[in-house]
């Protein structure tokens, strides 16, 4: 019998027969659903309205709109230069602030970069935003007794730091959650898959939240991924996927709420696809015209979550306008404080850089921080800090 | 002849490179329809459609490894990583399949395949849009690395990474991209690639560096001559990875003294391995120790840092001064 | 209204009830099935067994002979230091066998290191086996006019390369398509996921065809991932998984098969699962004792590919002892050849190193290789091949 | 004191790493059940089960990501690369979480984290099996990279690792885990991280290596003596970052000849680093040029071809010889 690729010699007399013939269909056990309850219309499902009371109602509202206006505010101070490129959350407001609010202190929220509610909710000085988008590290930094970790900018790396938080808690026995944001382009990154993997292995008490505004920068949703949805994505580790309207509160509250009461007695990851919209530019130096239509965003702004929200609220008589009013001016007021800290508090010491990398600096990086500070002083970019003699010219 | 910046150069080559061969592919996030984050793709999905200019899902090491399987079938793909800080993503693929197919294979495939990314500081950019790691790349044998300095040497760099038929890992210094504008020929020119350049003659001093660097490298080098009478004789690499050492220290053996100017951190970075072979080959004409004036060996600071922390014109004539005073 | 975290104030009354509630399930499109024509237990699905010509199937025996003889004399070679660690495909060669030739010569074949049956029948000399596991570069060279891809050892890249040569084949409308194996164990890494949303998006010709042996080293395949199959996976891409009994080669060839006339015909890629096991070590340097019981072992080697399909055969009348004698002499001699030439061929030039990196070796590296001859040449490793004079000392 | 080998050593580290401290976890692939492809973790998951000795699935970045997450909510992960080669499956990880934690928020978050990878040639391994590549990890801001070279620095600067708030990369030379014993004391010893030691005095040369290659440099050392009564001084770098300046540029000013050895790639090296940092800082006391003998700029071969290429002996006392001949 000789070498070669008798195989291939013949034409292949494909076995059409195979094509038609019945196989055993495996059926697939994590399920997949769809959730909504205050549809894009104002209609509310009575028997899933989760019926939250005045205080939370209107705290979780004023959030969304605290929110909306510190966008608002970001864009401006970018145009006039007072911080650097800016990436808003417009449209967004319900999926991220109506799921932050579940988590409890001792949980971790892990967010990406359109969460600014999430922050403002959990802790974080309002200023700590603008000092990220203006190009300060002090931005990064949680304040004491808030443990969420801060602006992630590399697409999907932070699922693996949230699996690895929740891998965490339950080798600990401690009965908390993490709750990690993504974006609908952070799917196809190798990161997201693995962070699901292992969250499925382990049974991670770890909600995955997929802010699906259907743009990774100019890449519609249907290009980023053949699957129908993103939620089914679950089923490809073990566990279930739910899909819910993320322009309304009410059903991301409740979606999400399930998800961590589950993954807190041990049941498991969730992932939740809320459905959403990015209403704004990808950030301030991005022009949609180039890619979307006019058309497909006013679709869209229909379905705001502020004003379907607000106006549930007032359905419910917890929210009147005179409040609205209130709270607006409540929140503008804020806001307008926080610029001014921000503002105030703009000494960045260049040196600061040699600061933090390690707990003890080494010889050779204390060489370097003398060779930075000399050249700093000498070009009169900070004030002499000790007397030169004493230091050594590398 | 046309006036042009960085951008519209390197729009200009991969127009000419999709024009001249039809194996050539671009790839990469958001490139097509959004003509590329600084729009150096501009146009070109308009003129040889989605098969030629393609938009990618947000997957870097696709981006790689998919370059990689269509390279060996035959095309010549050009990706995009929309900034170098996120080419890690996608490292593995470099380390592991771009840079060893032809040897493992012993010449059999060969991967004519470019990756083009973005780097460095000075454009008020959030974390992870300012690093330069090209030594990341200059370590890695089987690449070649290359690193355009104005709109004309980025055009004729690129258009000869393209058609070479080894991996290339086009650096652009996005600093410059807007920054100034050149003559750029209207036909079709290349450079070689590893080839360095003396861009500016002199006897006293020389200064290496590249990229986004030269320009305070030549505004140190008018200063120094116009304040201190000094000669400098100024390199421009071009490349990292081959390293032109015969230029290097060519110009050192003349000079006997030099400084070394690069944005990356400082330790195992190019300024280092400069070190090195002027130590090797001319030692002997070494006047003066040599001096790096590079990033440190910390994280690139977010942006309201960065001015102070970027290698200026100051610090550069400040070491040279140093350096010729020894 | 205070700035603060008022919410987690008071312990959150949690909405029991939207745990109850009934949602709309979403249904998803791509399917999940199970294929098996010849059952372990000898049985025969007469309905969907493709009948192969006696050519052919006799081909295919041998090929798999082949394929478990090499894996024999490999092992026995390592233990005598002749080459170096082996990866045995024992138990796999039903699966990677009734696979690759179902490739046509312009298709690509995109193997990792578990298929020694796929190189020969693809035409690589049977030596280039053992020139790989032996130390030698050369085990990686396709001969002219055989294109696929050498041994892949980092899990799962090779995945994106047969996305890229898919991807290739359909911008050049190029009626071709790729196969491409993996392991269980690869599933879990980031690659392995992108290739298959890649390919999904683009609706690439390529099937990915996983060769699920139960265990990636010592971890088995349950806690490798917690989804049930992995054919399922396919789910999160859009497109359909089929799950086989990668045991039963007449399985593993219509299933193949199938996929492929689906990739070719533009339907896009699939997602193969072969049920299969690792009857032998993960290497030879692995010790399965210490994870893996003998009595799993032992039931799995009842489900042996190659006894099954040659009593299959015999039944069929297609084999009969003699040619069952003939073969496997056939077989034995063809392999003592390519010892011979193996052992006969291995001047491995240190300098090689040099020559195939880059098309033009540059200055630097030419001044290197110089370096490494003259090194060489003292060191009495290489033959003087140059006079010394013209050549500078570094 | 106990007589073992570096494999043994490492094993003890863990083990007195895991009792000290339960905030300590190992993970990795197969870790556990199999104690490891180089039993460096035997033992380990019986005696502290599952929860602490983990078996992950096939997944760096899952690993290293997952390793952040851990340290964040104030565990010491402790995990296991395979081999080096496979951990650019997750470099992006250590290069945008792993070195700016700590920096990024400002010293509130830092990750005690480290990551074991055994790296190095000469043990006939497949390809992907045998690369070096400590230079890029040092050249990341913010790591610590560790190498030892015998049992009980191995053991020694593991728990010392473990015991560092910031993250470790350590590195460990395959080629030594069974090739010599060790005295290696009882109770547990640290070594501090950042420090090079002067394993052999002497006037007329300075060897600098690391690692694996510390065994051919102390026999070219005991060969140069022995042959050419030639007076050799050693350092063992023990870490390339931070790299010990002041004990390379003192030797060296001492005998002012060095000659720098190591496997992995020579540009932009471990080597280049240390002959900028000799040129800085002693340049005047330099009496001839220094030689790198390390790895090519090549991909490492195939084992049929490794021992000819690896640094030897022969290699390393032929450029001292070189070097002293100046
Ligand atoms: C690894 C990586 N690749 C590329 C980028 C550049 N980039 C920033 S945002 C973005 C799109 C992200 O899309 P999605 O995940 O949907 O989030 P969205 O911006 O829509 O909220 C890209 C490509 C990045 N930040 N990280
Ligand atoms: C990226 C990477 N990580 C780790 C390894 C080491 N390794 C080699 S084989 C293997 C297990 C692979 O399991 P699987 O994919 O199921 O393939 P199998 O060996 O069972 O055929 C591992 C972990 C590797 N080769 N590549
Ligand atoms: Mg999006
Ligand atoms: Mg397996």
């Amino acid at each position: 019998m000789s070498v070669g690729l008798p195989w291939q010699a013949k034409p292949l007399d494909r076995i059409g027969r195979a094509f038609a013939v019945p196989r055993k269909a495996i059926k697939i056990k994590p399920k997949v659903e769809w959730l909504s309850i205050l549809a894009g219309d104002g209609k509310v499902d009575e028997s899933l309205d989760p019926k939250l009371d005045a205080d939370r109602s209107i705290y979780l509202y004023r959030l969304m709109l605290m929110a909306r206006r510190l966008d608002e505010r970001c864009i401006i101070l970018q145009r006039q230069g007072r911080i650097g490129t800016y990436g808003p959350c417009r449209g967004q407001e319900a999926a991220h602030c109506a799921s932050t609010i579940v988590m409890d202190r001792e949980d971790w929220v892990v967010p990406t970069y359109r969460e600014p509610g999430s922050f403002y909710h959990r802790g974080w000085p309002l200023e700590t935003v603008l000092q990220f988008w203006g190009g300060f590290e002090e931005g990064c930094r949680p304040p004491e007794g808030v443990h969420d970790t801060p602006i992630a900018v590399p697409i999907a790396t932070q699922a693996l730091h949230a699996m690895g938080l929740a891998w965490a808690m339950k080798l600990r026995g401690d009965r908390h959650a993490v709750l990690c944001y993504c974006g609908d382009g952070s799917t196809s990154e190798g990161d997201f898959h693995e962070a699901l993997n292992f969250a499925g292995v382990y049974r991670l008490p770890v909600v995955f939240f997929v802010q699906n505004n259907q743009w990774a920068i100019s890449l519609p949703r249907a290009k980023q991924t053949a699957s129908e949805t993103i939620a089914q994505k679950a089923l490809a580790y073990g566990f279930d996927g739910l899909q819910l309207d993320g322009n309304d509160p009410l059903a991301v509250y409740v979606g999400t709420t399930e998800a961590v009461e589950r993954a807190k007695s041990g049941g498991g990851p969730t992932l939740i696809e809320a459905v959403t919209y990015r209403m704004s530019v990808h950030t301030t130096a991005d022009d949609p015209t180039k890619y979307r239509s006019k058309e497909e965003v006013e679709t869209w702004e229909k379905l705001d979550p502020i004003p379907r929200y607000q106006k549930y609220l007032l359905g419910r008589g917890i929210l009147d306008p005179k409040r609205i009013e209130e709270i607006e001016a409540d929140v503008l007021a804020e806001l307008a404080a926080a610029v001014v800290r921000y503002e105030e508090n703009q000494n960045a010491d260049p040196l600061d850089c040699f600061k933090y990398l390690y707990a003890e600096p080494s010889a050779e990086l204390e060489q370097q921080r003398k060779e930075f500070q000399t050249a700093l002083e000498r070009e009169g970019m900070i004030e002499k800090q000790e007397p030169r003699m004493a230091q050594q010219r590398s | 002849m046309a006036l042009m910046n960085m951008v519209s150069a390197l729009n200009l080559a991969l127009n000419e490179a999709l024009a001249e061969d039809d194996r050539v592919v671009l790839l990469g996030e958001d490139i097509g329809q959004d003509e590329g984050v600084f729009r150096v793709t501009a146009g070109l999905m308009d003129k040889y459609g989605q098969d030629r200019v393609i938009d990618t899902p947000l997957a870097e090491a696709a981006i790689i490894g998919g370059s990689v399987g269509m390279a060996l079938y035959g095309l010549k793909p050009v990706s995009e990583m929309q900034f170098s800080g996120f080419a890690y993503q996608g490292f593995h693929q470099v380390e592991q399949h771009v840079s060893r197919f032809r040897n493992r294979t012993r010449g059999r495939f060969n991967l004519p395949m470019v990756i083009r990314m973005p780097y460095g500081g000075g454009i008020r950019a959030i974390e992870h849009h300012s690093e330069s790691r090209e030594a990341y790349y200059a370590h890695t044998p089987g690449l070649h690395v290359v690193i355009p300095s104005g709109p004309r040497n980025a055009r004729a760099l690129l258009l000869a990474s393209i058609r070479d038929p080894d991996p290339v890992i086009f650096y652009e210094p996005k600093a410059l991209y807007r920054a100034f504008k050149e003559q750029v020929p209207d036909e079709p020119e290349t450079m070689p690639i590893g080839v360095a350049q003396v861009v500016r003659e002199g006897t006293d001093l020389t200064i290496i560096s590249y990229g986004a660097m030269m320009r305070p490298v030549l505004e140190a080098a008018d200063e120094l001559a116009d304040t201190d009478g000094v000669s400098v004789e100024v390199v421009d690499l071009l490349s990292v990875s081959p390293l032109d050492t015969e230029t290097i220290t060519g110009s050192v053996a003349k000079t006997g003294r030099a400084v070394i100017v690069h944005e990356a951190p400082r330790r195992c970075g190019i300024g280092a391995e400069v070190i090195a072979r002027i130590v090797e080959k001319s030692l002997v004409y070494l006047e003066a120790p040599i001096r790096r004036i590079t990033g440190f060996d910390v994280q690139f600071p977010f942006f309201a840092r960065e001015r102070a922390y970027l290698p200026s014109m100051e610090r550069i004539t400040h070491a040279a001064r140093d350096v010729l005073a020894f």
